[in-house]
């Protein structure tokens, strides 16, 4: 007789892996990709590639070499952080931003607190906005959909400005919304505007976000409530003076409203672990991203919105704990 | 709605700790108990008005008048360190079990260089009598907000296991630095 | 359809051998009766080497409040008292008799009639009840009778009987409802009385509807005894969700469900009781299922007690070059066994064995706060905090968030994707903290 | 020796002296260098103005309430003997991307734009900084506003003349909006 | 205790910054460019050094009880001194520095080494010691400052090295930089440093 | 006199003396100067807090130390002699000095000598393992080999050896005795390092009687009892099957060792022995 | 459960039914890193006057554990620092426009005083309000540091 093997109940365990989880993300984004593949062409090809890549390399290096570990690359979380990391760039981003950017989401905001898991605030996100406020420039260049499609290294007068950024010089100059030209809302649906490379599209980031539902792999809560409370703000403001500011419609439409309240506000090792917790999280996110968009300097709000809430996970769990069985109050 | 802007543009925009650079010590030391923060916050706030609003006076009604604000840093410091304790004194005086009760529920409150700075900064900034409190009142509750968020994440810290080499100081520090990153995000809305 | 509102899951059944009819497992040449086979204080032996003894005598006494008596399970000569090893490998006491004959004891009713009628009143039939050794047959073993004193001031207003048997695999409980529907309503009819309730609820998961309707059936003729079905949903078996579901009363942490009115019983507890009292035989048989990936031939066994198992897994079929883990009980809660040497006890209610490659636990990996063991936790823990705690040596955070409470179902390690080993941890922590709380007692 | 003991008289004596010493010694420095911080402030603004005018010989300093700003603006005109080579304006603003933001614009005789110097800011390094850098700020130079559409002095984005910094619109804009304002007043000629 | 070692403990075995962490305010504050960073530490250098050899001269006189009150008016005066002397002569760093100048008072290190070490050692020792931490707490300014100011800025010490027209990674001269890069600096002097410690 | 100096005077001395004044109050009424002898003790001890001593932490046993006066059942195991004499100096106390101990692993069953029964799976933790089963060898007593004494030990003085799986104690132990508390099954002693370091003890705890030992581990005490008979000093004990050697009794004379026929007793840091009798074990720590 | 707050102390005199036990208070910079370095990090210890009925379980020189329910904590908290605020800056605006700032800033001082007035009045109400209680230490928790983690 071999040898038996002895071990604490439960005896068998459930499908799902992390494996399974992150390669299902990657799967939703896969959708979003095409689109901006389709408007951006081969740089955007080389960006996620490039982002993808050395987002696993230096995880693969920093565990192998720094913190003497197993590396564990192809659990995949890597690989989704690269992939957000490209969706939230311009395809113009020149090659070593891009792994700058990788280097502070794998080295700085994941490996310093201990990797997969041990993260406080969103890797990709941290990585977006560190980009953005270190090199403002070329952060805020976007090209032009289709236009650019075989534009690689050379981007001259093939760019322009995000629906967003339109809004906020020209109100900055004092023009109403109506004396403002902004891209249509059939545009922002299928993807044709200037932007990050996976914020594009409305439309396939949804398809993505029900497949991730479908798979059980987010909960509605924090997309919903995320969504739902831009919605509800903007419109209160909209309401308040159509002619200054914008309808919610376009809100959550434009930017990457969408790509942050599906695929990077669910994030779970950075948002909050209880229903009532995460659906708390998604209204400071959606309350943020407005107040943000709106009256701060950035015109986009939901990398800050999502990184700030993000610090108070750690309150939020505390003040949400799930709902004990027999609990006396 | 000025003084709501200042309020704001205190507590976010220009947070003292993670903008300002003002009492980092305590920040990055003190304890990991959320309760104890919120404590420790509430005693800060109250402190830094105090001390606002008495070093505000003796600025305006002595030192000025006399012409000798250079002995400002000097005496700043003295009526800072004198006032913190004569709060304890009073206590004990006034209310010995609350005092106790203090005594058990959070640590002595020391002064740092928040307080020495905001009692400075508004004076540079020529604030009158009521901004300024309002103003140090809300850079004090910048600090609470601060500590608070930081001893919440740090609890969570203590649970994981934070490699060895940035253990302790460091990812306090880096933690420091991407909830400022974070809070970049209210750049600019309060101009 | 009515089931706990807090968590569960729902893993693949595997219920095998549902319909295999029970079969009665011829009587082993030698049995080995442990000591300690309920909870509370191991019972102390009454007969010595030698000593001769006939099936349902009593051999061993138990004399704490919370201890059973045992009986022989077979007639023959008492070889010795001494050592076996346990299920964990741990030494500890036992009867060793060698089985001569089958010479019962004359005041037990061997015969195959039915008997409905009550004679005995309430005391008298915890009495008897106490005397025959029942122990709870849902796997926990805690002596009835113990249970079917209420404590002083507290009111006991349901009978709850438990035939929800949510574990995967085991289909005993299944069975012995489908073949002795009768004499488990009188059982309960019995427990009734003596518990002096008028109502009795008998919660059965909807993946047995055979068994719901037979026991509809048979407990039509009485009122006050209702059988409920339920939504498949593990562990709808543990008392706490069981009373949950089918009152909506919840038990407070920390207490017994007589808290809410409740008395729980397995139907294994109430065929045994009802054998006990109706027929005067102690319990010193019980069915066992045998299943899992390893054995050609899922079975349920009637089944004397001490009967080494690997009697049952060489009748079963089993594949020994192939098995990799032998389980006293379900997937879920069962305890691996240390070797297929150990003998039944009372608490068996199905023995399961997995092949090698199935046995393996997965690699663990971080945990990505998913919160997918919170939200499967039926008791509203944080199992991923528990466990981490537990790990790193923080009792007192675990102790403040109640830690106690768990009921160690498995349903946070069973989900948890990173294949963490939380009941691990927790069943640690759970120790540690009992220990600083027994200490801090005096 | 040993230390002295802490006897109240001790004490009171002690801090007497130590105060008494201090304060002296302070008041000693500041009086020493009343005059070289005096100077050193006088001597930023001169020089300042130095780069932004003509050589002159003689300053004389006005002062002008603008119509649309909180603070006065302060007006160096330069002579050269009795006529006026030009004019230093320190303005200011407040739109710029941390606020405020005071800069010296110097005008030859002609109102045309001589130079310009930063004085104060609190703009983003890398970004607002840098309106001090000749990239920028020499766009203004020989600048004459007068001739300018609408007499008014924009970014091009704005439909003006000016190129913004890049990614550092509002600094440039606010840059803009100190010019103009010191342009309108000196005209005003202020008082003294 | 030997001198030399006295002086030097102040670098790295016991830097003030890197070691001890204190004073992180003005690190933090002062740190976006190696010459701010040098600057602030020379200014705090001249105090701990003026207020160890005083204090050290006069701790006999002073009674225990209202010793610290002493402490802070005599290292409040030099702080003070200090203050004037740099906006008289080196207006342009003042302004740099700002409200940290002030703040030395509050330093921990400045009335830690009073307490700790001059009100115990003679001025000589004193003098030593507070010259040591004073270089050793301006060394790690400097450091600090340099990292930030060739990340943040492409130059050293003013000098670009990178393309006129091009920048650095601006946010290592704005505040999440400051931050950062401390904590990696920490973190390596830790690395570094544990082989000779253990 | 010029006024400025003036005014700095006055205002300077009256805002002085009165923060002064009021600092001073503080400090008379509230700071309790606690015993300047606790902070000087605590500067000695080693702080690492390592609970040895049997107290909180350095600072707690030098508190205790101050408070009770005397050093009576006081040591500090980790700074050994030297820090408590230095404490004596500062007390003004006579100090014992305690006999120099060592942690000693008592089990022998490596992997050779007492083979896998079963295979455990689960978490790293002894007390777990222990709680689950008797071992991967099945021996109640013996060592599980999860190392809760190595993740016990601050000093890096205990490590599995992955040969054998047994924990092996190197020369950094300082007696603190964390992992003897550490150790579920209370596998680890501290015994006096002996002279010259030389140690002789039973490396065996299990109580089992003696073919049930033999049975899961070969080198088990079988309880045999010729130890004891060997021994000229009376320094063993046998008891529930199990041989003990007192070391207070141990004259290290190496008889016992010789003698016992499963090779339970160890001898550490003896020169060889003559090779006609050189079948006892090798050393095991 | 209540949540409390607990730290530990040493009992310094025993009398009819009430004992006094010092507690170190440490300042916050007392928990931090470089204490040893600095002297801001002040502990003292302070007093705290247990109400006992039975103190014969007790005696001098013990280590205890002295409890507080958490919410006593958060109240203490408003007393001495969120309502004084309150007061001053309630002071602060009620005259503010009315005098000069430098009267305005001692009124609200004045305020301040009067609010210390009445909490000494309320003396006999705070002395019911804050109940300490006493349980001893029990070895197992001796390592553990001074105050309980909650979370
Ligand atoms: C997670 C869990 C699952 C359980 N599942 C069952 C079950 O399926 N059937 C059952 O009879 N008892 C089950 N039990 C045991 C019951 O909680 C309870 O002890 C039993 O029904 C009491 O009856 P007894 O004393 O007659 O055994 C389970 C317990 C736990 C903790
Ligand atoms: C100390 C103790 C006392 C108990 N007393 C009672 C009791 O008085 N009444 C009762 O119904 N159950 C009593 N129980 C039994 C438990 O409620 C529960 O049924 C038993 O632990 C098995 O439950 P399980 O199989 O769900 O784990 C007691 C259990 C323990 C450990
Ligand atoms: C951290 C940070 C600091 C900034 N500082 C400035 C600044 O000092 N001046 C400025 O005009 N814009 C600054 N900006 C950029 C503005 O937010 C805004 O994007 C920009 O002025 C728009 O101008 P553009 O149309 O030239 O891109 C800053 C942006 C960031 C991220
Ligand atoms: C639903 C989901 C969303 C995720 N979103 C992000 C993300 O926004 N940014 C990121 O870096 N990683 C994301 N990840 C991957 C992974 O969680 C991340 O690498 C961890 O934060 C690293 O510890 C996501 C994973 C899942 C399952
Ligand atoms: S084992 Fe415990 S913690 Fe895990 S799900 Fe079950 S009750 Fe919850
Ligand atoms: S299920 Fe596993 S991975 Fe998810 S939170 Fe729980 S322990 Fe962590
Ligand atoms: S081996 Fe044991 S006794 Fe020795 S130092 Fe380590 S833990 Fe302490
Ligand atoms: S000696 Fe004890 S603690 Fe150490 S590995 Fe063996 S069983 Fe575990
Ligand atoms: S708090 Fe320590 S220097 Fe500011």
């Amino acid at each position: 007789m071999n040898q038996l093997i002895i071990s604490g109940s439960p005896h068998v365990h459930g499908e799902m892996s992390i494996k399974s989880i992150m390669w299902g993300v990657v799967i939703a984004l896969i959708p979003a990709w095409l689109v901006s593949l389709w408007y951006f062409g081969i740089a955007a090809l080389f960006v996620t590639l490039l982002a993808i890549l050395s987002c696993v390399a230096i995880e693969y290096v920093i565990q192998k070499y720094l913190l003497h570990q197993e590396p564990t690359i192809s659990d995949g979380s890597a690989v989704v952080t690269g992939l957000l990391l490209a969706f939230n760039v311009p395809s113009s981003l020149p090659w070593w931003q891009v792994i700058i950017g990788s280097l502070v989401a794998i080295g700085i905001a994941k490996m310093s607190f201990g990797g997969l898991g041990k993260n406080i605030f969103n890797p990709a996100l941290v990585a977006r906005v560190f980009l953005l406020i270190s090199f403002p420039v070329s952060m805020t260049t976007w090209p032009r959909p289709i236009e650019s499609r075989m534009a690689f290294l050379n981007f001259d007068g093939i760019t322009g400005p995000t629906a967003l950024g339109t809004l906020k010089t020209h109100l900055a100059m004092g023009e109403t919304i109506s004396q403002i030209k902004l891209p249509t809302y059939i545009s922002l649906f299928w993807g044709e505007i200037g932007g990050s490379l996976g914020e594009v599209s409305a439309i396939a980031l949804i398809l993505g976000g029900i497949y991730l539902l479908y798979r059980k792999i987010i909960t509605w809560h924090i997309p919903v409530s995320y969504i739902l409370t831009s919605f509800l703000f903007a419109g209160i403001l909209w309401w308040v003076n159509p002619e200054k500011y914008i309808d919610p419609v376009f809100h959550i439409l434009a930017g990457g409203l969408l790509l942050g309240a599906i695929y990077m506000a669910t994030d779970m090792v950075s948002s909050p672990m209880t229903p009532w917790g995460q659906i708390v999280f998604g209204i400071g996110c959606g309350v943020l991203t407005i107040l943000i968009r709106v009256f701060g300097a950035y015109p986009e709000g939901v990398s800050f919105a999502i990184l700030i809430m993000n610090a108070f996970v750690p309150l939020i769990n505390r003040a949400f704990k799930p709902k004990r069985f027999g609990e006396v109050k | 709605m000025e003084y709501i802007l200042l309020i704001i543009s205190a507590i976010l925009v220009n947070n003292i700790v993670l903008t300002q650079f003002l009492g980092i010590c305590p920040f990055l030391g003190v304890s990991t108990r959320i309760s104890t923060s919120l404590g420790m916050g509430a005693a800060v706030i109250f402190v830094m008005a105090l001390a606002t609003l008495v070093t505000f006076l003796i600025n305006q009604y002595i030192l000025v008048p006399l012409n000798i604000a250079f002995l400002q840093t000097i005496s700043y410091i003295l009526v800072i360190a004198a006032l913190v304790q004569m709060v304890e004194i009073i206590l004990k005086k006034v209310s010995p079990p609350l005092y106790q009760a203090l005594g058990l529920y959070l640590p002595l409150i020391t002064t740092n260089c928040a307080v020495l700075g905001v009692a400075i900064m508004v004076i540079k900034r020529n604030f009158n009598l009521v901004e300024s409190v309002l103003f140090a009142i809300s850079m004090a509750i910048g600090f609470s907000l601060a500590l608070v968020i930081f001893a919440s994440i740090r609890e969570q810290l203590e649970i994981n296991d934070v490699p060895k080499g940035m253990k302790g100081v460091p990812i306090a520090l880096i933690t420091a630095g991407l909830l400022s990153l974070a809070f970049m995000g209210f750049a600019g809305l309060v101009k | 359809m009515k089931t706990f509102a807090i968590g569960g899951v729902h893993p693949q059944e595997n219920k095998f051998s549902a319909s295999s009819p029970t079969e009665v497992l011829p009587i082993p040449a030698k049995v080995f009766i442990p000591l300690s086979q309920s909870l509370g204080v191991p019972s102390k032996p009454l007969v010595k080497k030698g000593d001769e003894v006939k099936i349902g005598q009593m051999i061993a006494a138990g004399e704490a409040l919370i201890s059973s008596n045992l009986h022989s399970p077979v007639s023959g000569k008492v070889e010795k008292v001494d050592d076996y090893i346990d299920a964990s490998g741990y030494r500890r006491p036992a009867i060793f008799i060698t089985v001569e004959g089958e010479e019962w004891m004359p005041e037990i009713d061997t015969s195959p009639d039915f008997i409905g009628e009550i004679t005995l009143e309430g005391p008298a039939i915890i009495q008897k009840i106490k005397e025959m050794g029942i122990v709870g047959m849902g796997g926990a073993t805690f002596p009835t009778h113990v249970k079917l004193m209420i404590p002083p001031g507290k009111k006991a207003e349901y009978l709850i009987i438990n035939g929800v048997e949510c574990e995967p695999y085991l289909t005993s409980d299944h069975r012995l409802m489908l073949e002795k529907p009768a004499e488990i309503i009188t059982g309960i009819r019995l427990l009734m009385k003596a518990l002096g309730v008028e109502k009795a609820i008998i919660g059965i998961e909807n993946n047995k509807p055979d068994a719901i309707e037979l026991l509809s059936k048979t407990a039509a003729d009485y009122p006050g005894i209702e059988v409920v079905p339920l939504k498949v949903k593990y562990p709808q078996g543990g008392e706490k969700q069981l009373i949950a579901a089918l009152t909506g009363r919840e038990v407070p942490s920390g207490k017994l469900p007589i808290e809410v009115g409740c008395v729980v019983q397995n139907v294994g507890t109430a065929f045994a009781v009802y054998e006990a009292v109706q027929k005067n035989k102690p319990l010193i048989e019980r069915i066992v299922t045998v299943t899992g990936s390893n054995i050609s031939q899922p079975s349920n066994f009637l089944v004397r007690i001490g009967t080494p198992i690997i009697t049952l897994l060489e009748k079963a079929g089993w594949n020994p070059e192939k098995a990799g883990k032998i389980i006293n009980g379900g997937p879920m809660m069962g305890k691996a066994l240390f070797s297929p040497e150990v003998p039944l006890v009372k608490g068996t209610s199905g023995i399961l064995v997995l092949n090698r490659d199935e046995a393996y636990r997965e690699k663990t990996e971080p945990c990505i706060r998913c919160a997918k063991c919170i939200s499967v936790c039926p008791m509203g823990l944080q199992p991923y905090l528990l466990a981490r705690v537990s790990e790193i040596g923080r009792f007192d955070i675990a102790e403040n968030e109640y830690i106690l409470d768990c009921i160690e179902c498995g349903s946070c390690q069973y989900t948890c994707p990173s294949a963490r080993p939380l009941l691990d941890h927790i069943r640690l922590g759970k120790y540690k903290v009992n220990q600083i709380i027994r200490s801090r007692k005096n | 020796m040993a230390k002295r003991e802490s006897s109240l008289k001790n004490m009171i004596s002690t801090l007497l002296v130590i105060t008494l010493v201090a304060s002296a010694a302070l008041a000693g420095v500041y009086n020493l260098t009343k005059e070289p911080i005096a100077a050193a402030t006088k001597k930023k603004t001169e020089n300042a103005i130095k780069e932004v005018i003509p050589p002159f010989d003689r300053l004389e300093r006005f002062a002008v309430m603008p119509s649309d700003g909180p603070d006065s603006l302060i007006l160096y005109k330069g002579y050269e003997g009795d006529s006026i080579v030009g004019t230093a304006v320190q303005t200011y603003t407040y739109k710029g991307f941390s606020g405020y933001i005071s800069i010296m614009v110097g005008f030859n005789a002609d109102g045309s734009i001589n130079d310009i110097a930063v004085l104060e800011h609190k703009e983003t390094p890398g970004l607002g900084t840098k309106m001090a850098e000749p990239k920028f700020k020499d766009q203004f130079k020989n600048l004459n506003i007068a001739q300018l559409t609408n007499q008014k002095v924009k970014v091009t984005k704005d439909q003006g003349t000016i190129e913004a910094i890049t990614a550092a619109t509002i600094s440039s804009r606010a840059f803009c909006d100190a010019v103009q304002r010191a342009w309108e007043n000196q005209k005003k000629g202020g008082e003294k | 205790m030997n001198q030399k070692s006295n002086f030097l403990k102040g670098f790295i075995r016991e830097n003030p910054v890197f070691v001890l962490v204190l004073g992180m305010c003005p690190t933090l504050g002062v740190s976006s460019s190696a010459i701010n960073g040098l600057g602030m530490g020379l200014a705090t250098t001249f105090v701990l050094l003026m207020s160890n050899l005083i204090i050290s001269l006069i701790k006999n006189f002073i009674p225990d009880k209202v010793r610290i009150p002493a402490f802070i008016v005599v290292i409040a005066t030099f702080v003070t001194i200090v203050d004037l002397v740099m906006a008289a002569y080196a207006p342009g760093l003042h302004a740099q520095l700002g409200i940290f100048i002030p703040l030395i008072v509050v330093n921990c290190i400045v009335l830690g080494r009073a307490e700790a070490f001059a009100s115990r050692n003679n001025a000589l020792s004193s003098v030593i010691d507070g010259f040591g931490m004073g270089l050793g707490f301006a060394f790690a300014l400097t450091l600090l400052g340099s990292v930030r100011e060739m990340l943040g800025s492409g130059s050293i010490f003013g000098m670009k090295f990178i393309p006129a027209n091009a920048d650095g990674i601006l946010i290592f001269i704005l505040a999440p930089g400051a931050f950062i890069t401390l904590g990696f600096l920490i973190a390596i002097i830790n690395q570094l440093s544990k082989p000779a410690k253990s | 006199m010029n006024a400025t100096i003036l005014f700095s005077v006055i205002t300077l001395v009256s805002i002085g003396i009165l923060s002064a004044g009021i600092l001073y109050v503080v400090a008379q009424k509230f700071y309790v100067a606690e015993d300047p002898r606790i902070e000087i003790i605590s500067e000695v001890l080693p702080q690492a807090n390592c609970g040895g001593c049997g107290y909180a932490g350095c600072k707690n046993f030098a508190e205790s130390i101050v408070s009770s006066g005397t050093l009576e059942g006081f040591n500090c195991p980790v700074g050994g002699a030297e820090v408590m004499k230095k404490i004596g100096e500062i007390m003004g106390l006579e100090v014992k000095i305690a006999e120099p101990m060592i942690a000693v692993v008592r089990c022998n069953g490596t992997h050779a000598h007492a083979p896998s029964k079963i295979s455990y799976q689960g978490v790293d933790s002894c007390l777990f393992a222990h709680i689950t089963f008797s071992g991967e060898g099945g021996c109640p007593y013996g060592c599980l080999g999860l190392g809760d004494c190595v993740k016990s030990c601050q000093f890096d003085a205990i490590h599995i050896n992955p040969e054998t799986g047994l924990p092996e104690v190197n020369d950094k132990c300082t007696a603190c005795g964390a992992c003897v508390k550490a150790c579920p099954r209370g596998i680890i002693e501290l015994r006096p390092r002996g002279k010259k370091d030389r140690r002789i003890f039973v490396s065996c705890i299990n109580k089992e009687k003696g073919a049930a030992a033999k049975k899961n581990c070969e080198v088990a005490c079988i309880g045999c009892g010729k130890c004891v008979q060997v021994c000229p000093f009376e320094a063993i004990k046998l008891e529930n099957n199990l041989a003990y050697i007192d070391p207070q009794k141990c004259k290290l004379c190496r008889k016992c060792v010789e003698v016992c026929p499963t090779n339970a007793i160890h001898e550490i840091n003896f020169p060889p022995r003559k090779p006609a009798q050189a079948e006892a074990t090798e050393a095991g720590a | 459960m209540q949540r409390k707050v607990s730290r530990q102390g040493i009992i310094t005199s025993i009398e009819e039914k009430q004992i006094k036990v010092t507690i170190l208070s440490e300042s916050a910079c007392a928990a931090c890193h470089a204490k040893g370095a600095c002297t801001m990090a002040d502990v003292s210890e302070k007093e705290i006057v247990v109400k006992v009925e039975n103190t014969n379980t007790y005696k001098k020189g013990d280590r205890v554990w002295v409890e507080m329910p958490e919410k006593q904590g958060a109240h203490a908290i408003f007393w001495a620092y969120i309502l004084p605020l309150l007061v001053l800056v309630a002071g602060l605006f009620l005259l503010s426009g009315k005098m000069n700032e430098g009267l305005v800033g001692a009124g609200a001082l004045l305020f301040l005083i009067l609010y210390y007035l009445i909490l000494w009045l309320m003396r006999p109400v705070m002395d019911k309000k804050y109940l300490f209680s006493l349980r001893p230490v029990p070895p197992e928790e001796l390592s553990q540091s001074g105050c309980s983690f909650n979370p």
